[in-house]
């Protein structure tokens, strides 16, 4: 349909707002809005990723115009994407950031569905209470509930995960200070934040599942296994797989759980990409270079979630055939 | 291929607040096909689902072939199952869906269900779809991947939930003749669930008929028809509905006569009819729609008015101004106008007799079949 | 106002569910009991529900057992900490509630004097309403309470404007998104799929450019600001909810009214926004938990006066200790309200995160 | 000068008529301006709170000025955006090593014509902390420094020599019974006594060269301190996983700072403070910090609000009772010459004080900025053992070198 | 109350490359009950809905009372649709589900309202149900109370799309006489799409039958059942579906003889078949299954096999071997084996006769009424 003629064929007497392309003012507000203070500083953030920021230059000025002229900060071309890119730790960053997003996604989903098919079993008595208990890590500040998680993964003999590991007869982890144990605390932390909004996802999804394909494949011959791999697992791919997105996004942009636990040591082995940023940018208050450091998370998270979108079609709606 | 054996099912809902399946019995012979109707909410759902396992009976026992499997889980009994809304798996080709049955519940390798299943699939004629999604399929072809995912895995038992129900009405009646023929040619027990009479009566060779959870009667389609256990029975079997009336019985000792509302009259004359009625100070007669013909005025035959006329093509219907609603169906050639006064008689051997109160066949032998437990 | 009735009446019957649960429960223990010692039942059923529940309830136990450990160190009076050298313990030592009673301080509602005249007449009625103590704090010997009355205060005129604002933002937003079709749409739903978390992780690498702005317009350490800047993140990802949400609505309810001689509008009033109750609730949900819990952005922009909860709770640490009774009981405390509004909502979350309309 | 004077009346006069001395002092010191308000920003553990609230409000209700104190968290990253931004406070409280890095970027203004005291008042340490390059930046009211506590259950008398206190934490160590010989923090603060016991340093501008991470002296001592103290310490370096041991009476010793001292009267551990032990060969040195009022850039400008701020910095860092009581109740260290060393002080003060005398300033240089990421890198893997302390303080050293250019 | 006139309507799907409706053109009299029907996809729902004025044509006009509403939006229309799953909304109570026209599209006060919905619900007798949300209905219940809610409003026209196929057999067929009840009281102009033949043919004064976006017959149902336009009404309409055979025509000039497979022999003697299927090689005959008798062997019977016998209770369905798939409907009284040979013969006058290319029947009076533009 020409979108010309059409336009033209409804100016008429038609009501302002039955008019289909009139709808796009109900979805401005919400752009401007949003476009305004995500956007804009983004591009600022762009600005001055080719300058060298800095406290005490980037401030200086008067008035709201010096905010486009990035204050006295001066004008240095690439250096800082040069500097960023040519540090070898960013690019063990860089490594460390992706790994941490496929174990702990992983982590994550076999968790949350886990979970999910607990409180949602049919012989399970007090699901709904349950779940409610389940989603409490939800409402908790994240700042709380890692400085908590830093402490049970204390590296001390008194630690809580060591006091479990020793009640029931292992020895006692230095997790923080050994690589893959502190990877592993990272894991372990971020699957326990992110796992009630997961489970809420997989827990709608799984009451959306047909009970009929259940029976079918009841009377099929199938165990409990072949259906929750054969029915279930198709059933809620969507939704979990949007999830898992989600959340994949998130562990990339995990701050907090490296920084508090161990500024993402020992000795920076476990930085991952925005702590790296962080650490580049406040340590020393270098701006610019903080600012391209987190473009360039930007653009590969951008990417990642691009093509997430684009593979899982999760942009279309029904009314797109 | 086996018997069935329904001894006595029962299931309760709701802490036994509601019940679904009061204490039902039913023999189904090897190789029978068996339907069983009845109006929504009446229970045969849930009796056949506990027949796949899928539910678990409060009391009572399920058989098959003579083992008791009432405390076998639904995927260890050999059975198959189509399911009204077809519960294709929707992730899953037409071959995988087929094929799926018989991963799970046999020992074939890849390569022998690959071969069984496209077998089925060309005795069902859906070759081509094999390497479709269900959602590229119509109704139709939903249905025979249905049938044939069912039929592929050659079980004991075939259960029917009401399959054909979401076609439309040609389709329905292709369907069927379909499922009818693929019986035939396997002769594999079957129960197939349906809340259509006409259905009920074309496709059983016995039919089984349910209300509020109770067994009203059982039994080959024709004898159902022409000699129901009970009003409920007789309303429900038949297209359009048998006419009802209730009436006052005048027995003199010489002769019998039934006296209604809107100037009915009928005098008995049969020995054995009269005997029913006897006794009783009113009945219910039951008249069914083909058994109305327009007539002449003459003894027996009740004047009235003729209130719609439906013409169906093949026939016309008669909503007469007896009782509630009281139907005639007349061959399409007979077009009397609306509002017209008519004259209509039935034979005395189609009148069937019920009981005023609790709606007992009065003329229904007994030992028929097993006696219903109303 | 009818959808205001409708959940007012929704939690009143989950509470009902709620207290009715025991007696359910009973039931059917005792239909269960009755049917097994009459045979009709075999017990390993009921055993196996029991099994399976003790098995759910001890993994969401496992679950929340770090939520349980602060606690038990909340209810430590102020010897309570996280790095307890003495084994693992199930219990407080000398179980207190102090650490609460500090965060709440006096609970006291003080009398007013409510003065009413009586009309065409000279005279009026005075009233002194009682002073109602809830909680008296000194009574506890807390002398110096926490400021978390305040905290919640702006917590609260944080996040209702952010919830106010980005309903209105989202609403129609969604709405034009699931049931029109106009240029750009796609690019726009894509790009705020796209942003859905690419926005919302940004927050510590934005936090230069948007302070800068923020300071430059002016508006640091205004609430509201941080409001409207709330609300804006909450854009995408909310919009997209209820836009995937709205998508399950059959269209043909609106036809109905549009044949029933419905402007636009109204169709959304009267028919749209009832059926998306399920899809609001966790757009609701949503948006205040982002006002409610945001840490760093508040922290940057707000002077002490305007300190939220999150930013309040965090300021109790110092440089060197953390006093882990009160910070925990804090935090509790603090996550009570939306574990309790969680609690009541929950089925609409379910229902408006279900993606029914993803299906297509 | 009249301060000077006024700090003698005090201390001569009695309780009661200090108040309204010392706020007329104040008073007259500005009396020719007219009132301001200032604005001034400390991030302080509860009980030093409470008591900065009690100042403020003596200083407010004396005062025609306004001082606006506010518990600011995170001081750091608030400083450095709001100040630049001009959104800043007049006074800000913090300890002295911002003071190179501040004054450099501008954040701080030099108000040492316009001083009302003589900073002869404070001790020599603190008055030259506040300085950078002779550009006074601030006021000094406390020091810190870490130093020994013993739990004095388990230890009957403070060890002078390391070699003593190894063999007492010997005899308490047993993770197993979750006792511990020693609670202490391993971070460069902390352990720079041991650092700079034999003549090493981490940095300082006097010297060559400035840096001297990777001197042998340096590595010496840090050896020193691993040899000799990790086999008795819970195996978490962290603050937190290192306080809660003494603190719970589950400890010997534990080597902190006089903030530590609030925590343990709360959970009631019976302790004592003493100097800390010397290493055989060397002498412990530790870093001292000067807890000081920062001049903010608001206040390079002379007007009623900058009068208010210097006032009351003025005040409150000259005021003994204030900072007597402060001793008292939260073990501050008094920097006022007055009270430095003084008998009045109760003895873990005294101890601290003692400690803060063998030890040396952290250096105002900006450059010390950088250094302290690296050095805290290096000494988590050698505690870890991931590296020998020599090959770490190297990198560690080049790491600094590189973020210096 | 109005006339509707389609003019020309077409629709297009997806930029011209779906017809769903060409080119109909269709007069509706005031106060008259049009049924129209049609295979799934046919193009009934977009006719209707085209009408409505929730779909907006490609080409044509439509006229409500004369007036060309093209152009006009659905709500300024006057009309009131009853939908397939009723579209009862969820939240609201029943009467204010039926209030919400009214508020909607007139200026009655609330107790005006009130006032008019009672009335209603009382005709519909739903007055009981007044303050129950739909979900606490039954199905008829709910299509009670979706028909309330277009009747409450008094529109010009009613639309209808498909209103009962969510209903069972039994409640379907009350609701039918429920909803020509209604029209007969009201007399309001009705257009009611049904893929269901024998829907439209008892409730409809005109039916309008639609196959592939193309009208192919408008009549009086009786006249379409009797001389069907082409082969798809034929076989359309009518239950069981009528017969269809190829013959070749073998005309001599003095006899013209049918001959088809199975030994099929017919010869014609009625001048006017003759003519119809003269110069045709080879045409198809439908017959219907109620024309099919069993007689004895004679002239013009045919000899065939009974392959299947479906009692359907009133009647007995005979699968013939004729042709692929022939069925006589006889009496329930003529049961033979399965397997026997028998004679069926048929009258002449049953005959229809279809270009065996294009479909068109032989017989169809042009003139009737408009031509089909097939
Ligand atoms: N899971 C259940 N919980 C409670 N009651 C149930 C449950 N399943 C069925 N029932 C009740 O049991 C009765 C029989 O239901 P069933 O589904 O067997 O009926 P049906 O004959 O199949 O009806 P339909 O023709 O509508 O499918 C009904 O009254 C129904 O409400
Ligand atoms: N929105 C649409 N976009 C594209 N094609 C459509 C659309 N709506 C209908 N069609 C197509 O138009 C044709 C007619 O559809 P319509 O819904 O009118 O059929 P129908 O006769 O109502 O069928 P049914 O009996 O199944 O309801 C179908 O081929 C359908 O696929
Ligand atoms: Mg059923
Ligand atoms: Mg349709």
């Amino acid at each position: 349909m020409s979108t010309a003629s059409s336009v033209a064929r409804r100016v008429e007497d038609v009501p302002f707002l039955e008019r289909e392309d009139a709808s796009l003012l109900l979805v401005l507000p919400g752009l401007f809005v949003f476009s305004a203070f995500m956007l804009f500083p983004i591009l600022y953030l762009l600005g001055i990723s080719f300058t060298n920021a800095e406290p005490s230059n980037l401030f200086a000025g008067d008035g709201a115009l010096s905010v486009l002229t990035f204050g006295e900060a001066a004008f240095v071309g690439v250096r800082n994407y040069v500097t960023v890119l040519t540090d070898p730790n960013f690019w063990n960053s860089f490594g460390v950031t992706w790994l941490f997003v496929a174990t702990s996604v992983t982590l994550k989903i076999t968790l949350s569905i886990g979970v999910a098919l607990i409180v949602t079993g049919d012989r399970v008595r007090g699901k709904r209470l349950m779940r409610s208990l389940i989603i409490i890590p939800m409402g908790l500040p994240a700042i709380f509930t890692i400085t908590v998680w830093r402490g049970i993964f204390s590296s001390a003999e008194f630690g809580l995960a060591n006091q479990v590991l020793r009640a029931v007869g292992l020895s006692s982890v230095s997790w923080l200070s050994d690589r893959w144990m502190a990877f592993l605390a990272y894991n372990v932390t971020e699957a326990w934040l992110a796992y009630p909004f997961m489970v809420i996802i997989t827990v709608s999804a799984l009451q959306d599942v047909s009970e009929e394909l259940h029976e079918a494949a009841k009377v099929d011959g199938a165990g409990y296994l072949a259906r929750f791999l054969h029915v279930t697992l198709p059933s809620i791919k969507r939704p979990v797989l949007f999830a898992s997105i989600l959340t994949a996004a998130a562990s990339f942009q995990q701050f907090l759980i490296p920084y508090v636990f161990n500024q993402g040591g020992p000795a920076r082995a476990n930085e991952l990409m925005v702590v790296y940023g962080y650490r580049e940018a406040f340590t020393y208050f270098q701006y610019g270079q903080g600012a391209a450091i987190s473009l360039i998370a930007v653009a590969f998270i951008g990417v990642f979630m691009w093509l997430n979108v684009k593979r899982g079609k999760l942009a279309d709606g029904v009314n797109d055939a | 291929m086996a018997t069935v054996t329904l001894d006595d099912l029962r299931k309760e809902y709701t802490n036994g607040q509601i019940v679904a399946v009061e204490d039902i019995d039913l023999d189904v012979d090897d190789g029978e096909f068996v339907t069983v109707v009845g109006p929504s909410g009446c229970g045969k759902s849930t009796t056949l689902r506990m027949i796949a396992g899928l539910e678990r009976p409060t009391s009572g026992r399920i058989s098959i072939g003579g083992e008791d499997v009432t405390d076998v889980h639904a995927r260890k009994r050999d059975v198959a199952m189509v399911f009204q809304n077809y519960a294709l798996y929707p992730h899953k080709t037409v071959e995988q869906n087929m094929a799926f049955g018989l991963r799970m519940s046999t020992d074939l390798s890849k390569d022998e269900r690959r071969e069984t299943v496209r077998e089925t699939a060309e005795m069902m004629g859906i070759e081509d779809l094999l390497d479709q999604k269900p959602d590229e399929l119509s109704g139709g072809q939903k249905q025979r991947v249905a049938l044939g995912r069912a039929i592929v895995r050659d079980p004991d038992v075939f259960l029917f939930d009401e399959p054909l129900s979401n076609l439309d009405a040609k389709l329905r009646t292709t369907m069927r003749t379909e499922i009818q023929r693929l019986q035939n040619e396997l002769g594999t027990t079957s129960v197939y669930v349906t809340h259509d009479q006409e259905e009920a009566m074309t496709m059983g060779d016995r039919i089984v008929i349910l209300n509020d959870g109770e067994l009203q009667q059982t039994g080959v389609p024709k004898e159902v028809y022409d000699d129901p256990a009970n009003e409920f029975v007789g309303g429900f079997i038949g297209s359009p509905s048998m006419n009802f009336l209730t009436v006052s019985v005048e027995d003199d000792g010489a002769t019998t006569r039934l006296l209604g509302e809107d100037g009915f009259d009928y005098e008995l004359t049969d020995e054995r009819l009269r005997d029913a009625v006897r006794g009783h100070d009113r009945v219910r007669i039951g008249i069914r729609p083909e058994d109305v013909s327009v007539s002449g005025p003459g003894r027996n035959a009740v004047e009235t008015t003729v209130e719609v006329i439906e013409p169906v093509g093949s026939d016309n219907y008669l909503h007469l101004g007896v009782g509630e609603d009281f139907i005639a169906r007349v061959a399409s050639d007979v077009e009397p106008e609306q509002g017209e006064q008519i004259h209509v008689a039935f034979d005395a051997s189609n009148l069937h007799f019920f009981d005023a109160d609790d709606g007992e066949s009065l003329l229904y032998e007994t030992e028929q079949s097993a006696a219903p437990t109303v | 106002m009818s959808l205001l009735r409708s959940v007012v009446r929704n939690v009143k019957d989950d509470a009902v569910g709620l207290a009715t649960t025991p007696v359910d429960t009973y039931r059917e223990a005792r239909y269960t009991a009755e049917g097994v010692l009459a045979g009709d039942i075999s017990p390993v059923r009921p055993l196996k529900s029991l099994g399976l529940t003790v098995g759910a309830l001890v993994v969401v136990l496992a679950l929340l057992f770090p939520i349980y450990w602060i606690l038990i160190s909340a209810l430590s009076g102020s010897g309570g900490s996280i790095h307890s050298v003495d084994g693992l313990r199930l219990f407080p030592e000398q179980p207190s509630i102090q650490p609460f009673v500090w965060v709440l301080g006096d609970l006291i509602v003080p009398s007013y004097r409510i003065g009413l005249a009586i009309p065409f007449t000279e005279s009026a009625l005075v009233f002194d309403t009682p002073q109602i103590t809830f909680l008296d704090a000194s009574a506890h010997g807390v002398d110096n309470p926490s400021d978390f009355k305040k905290f919640f205060w702006n917590s609260l005129t944080v996040a209702v404007p952010t919830v106010i604002l980005s309903m209105c933002l989202v609403v129609p937003g969604a709405y034009a998104l699931s049931r029109r079709k106009f240029v750009g749409r796609r690019k726009i739903l894509f790009g705020y799929v796209l942003l859905t978390q690419v926005g919302g992780g940004l927050g510590i690498a934005l936090l230069i450019g948007l302070y800068t702005v923020f300071v430059q317009v002016g508006l640091n350490d205004s609430k509201l600001a941080l409001s409207v800047y709330y609300a804006a993140t909450a854009v995408p990802f909310n919009t997209w909810l209820l836009k995937t949400y709205m998508d399950g609505i059959p269209v043909s309810y609106e036809e109905a009214a549009v044949v029933d001689g419905a402007p636009a509008w109204r169709v959304v009033v009267e028919v749209i926004l009832p059926l998306s109750k399920a899809g609001l609730a966790t757009v609701f949900i949503f948006t205040f938990l982002t006002g409610w819990t945001e840490f760093v952005v508040a922290q940057t922009l707000l002077g002490t006066e305007n300190y939220t909860l999150p930013v309040g709770l965090f300021s109790l640490v110092s440089e060197y200790s953390v006093p882990w009774a009160r910070f925990s009981a804090f935090a509790l405390t603090f996550a009570s309200p939306i574990m309790l509004v969680y609690l009541f909502a929950q089925r609409y979350i379910e229902g408006g995160l279900s993606f029914s309309g993803m299906e297509g | 000068a009249s301060v000077q004077q006024q700090n003698e009346t005090t201390t001569s006069g009695d309780d009661g008529a200090d108040d309204t001395t010392a706020a007329d002092d104040s008073e007259t010191t500005t009396a020719s301006g007219p009132a301001g308000t200032a604005k001034a920003w400390y991030r302080l553990q509860d009980t030093e709170l409470q008591a900065r609230k009690a100042a403020l409000k003596q200083f407010n209700e004396n005062s025609k000025h306004t001082i606006e104190g506010s518990d600011v968290s995170d001081l750091k990253k608030k400083t450095t955006s709001a100040i630049p931004a001009g959104q800043g406070p007049h006074l800000f409280d913090w300890a002295h090593d911002w003071v190179g890095d501040y004054y450099q970027r501008g954040f701080v203004t030099d108000r040492s014509d316009q001083l009302n005291v003589d900073l002869g008042t404070y001790t020599d340490a603190a008055a030259e902390a506040v300085q950078f390059e002779g550009n006074v930046v601030g006021l000094p009211y406390a020091a810190e420094t870490v130093s020994l506590v013993y739990n004095e259950e388990m230890v009957d008398e403070a060890p002078e020599t390391v070699a003593d206190m190894k063999s007492v934490m010997d005899e308490h160590h047993d993770p197993k019974n979750n006792t511990y010989g020693l609670a202490y923090p391993f971070d460069p603060y902390f352990v720079s006594a041991w650092a700079q016991s034999f003549g090493g340093y981490y940095f300082d501008p006097e010297k060559d060269p400035m840096l001297g991470l990777s001197k042998s002296e340096t590595v010496k001592g840090i050896q020193f301190a691993l040899d000799n103290f990790k086999p008795y310490m819970p195996k978490d370096p962290s603050y937190e996983a290192q306080a809660a041991p003494f603190s719970e009476g589950n400890a010997a010793f534990a080597i902190n700072g006089p903030w530590y001292l609030a925590t343990l009267k709360e959970k009631g551990v019976d302790f004592g403070v003493a100097k800390l032990p010397s290493p055989k060969g060397g002498e412990a040195r530790p870093l001292t910090g000067i807890q000081m009022w920062y001049f903010a850039k608001a206040m390079g400008e002379d007007d009623a609000d900058t009068a208010a701020a210097q006032s009351f910095a003025e005040w409150y860092t000259t005021n003994e009772d204030l900072l007597e009581k402060a001793a008292k109740n939260q073990g501050s260290i008094p920097v006022l010459e007055s009270l430095a060393g003084s008998d009045a002080l109760p003895s873990d003060v005294r101890a601290f004080s003692e400690t803060v005398q063998q030890g040396a300033p952290m250096p105002t240089h900006p450059k010390m900025g950088k250094v302290w990421q690296p050095l805290t890198d290096a000494l988590t893997k050698v505690f870890n053992g991931d590296a020998g302390v020599e090959a770490a303080m190297k990198q560690a050293e080049k790491t600094v070198r590189e973020n210096w250019e």
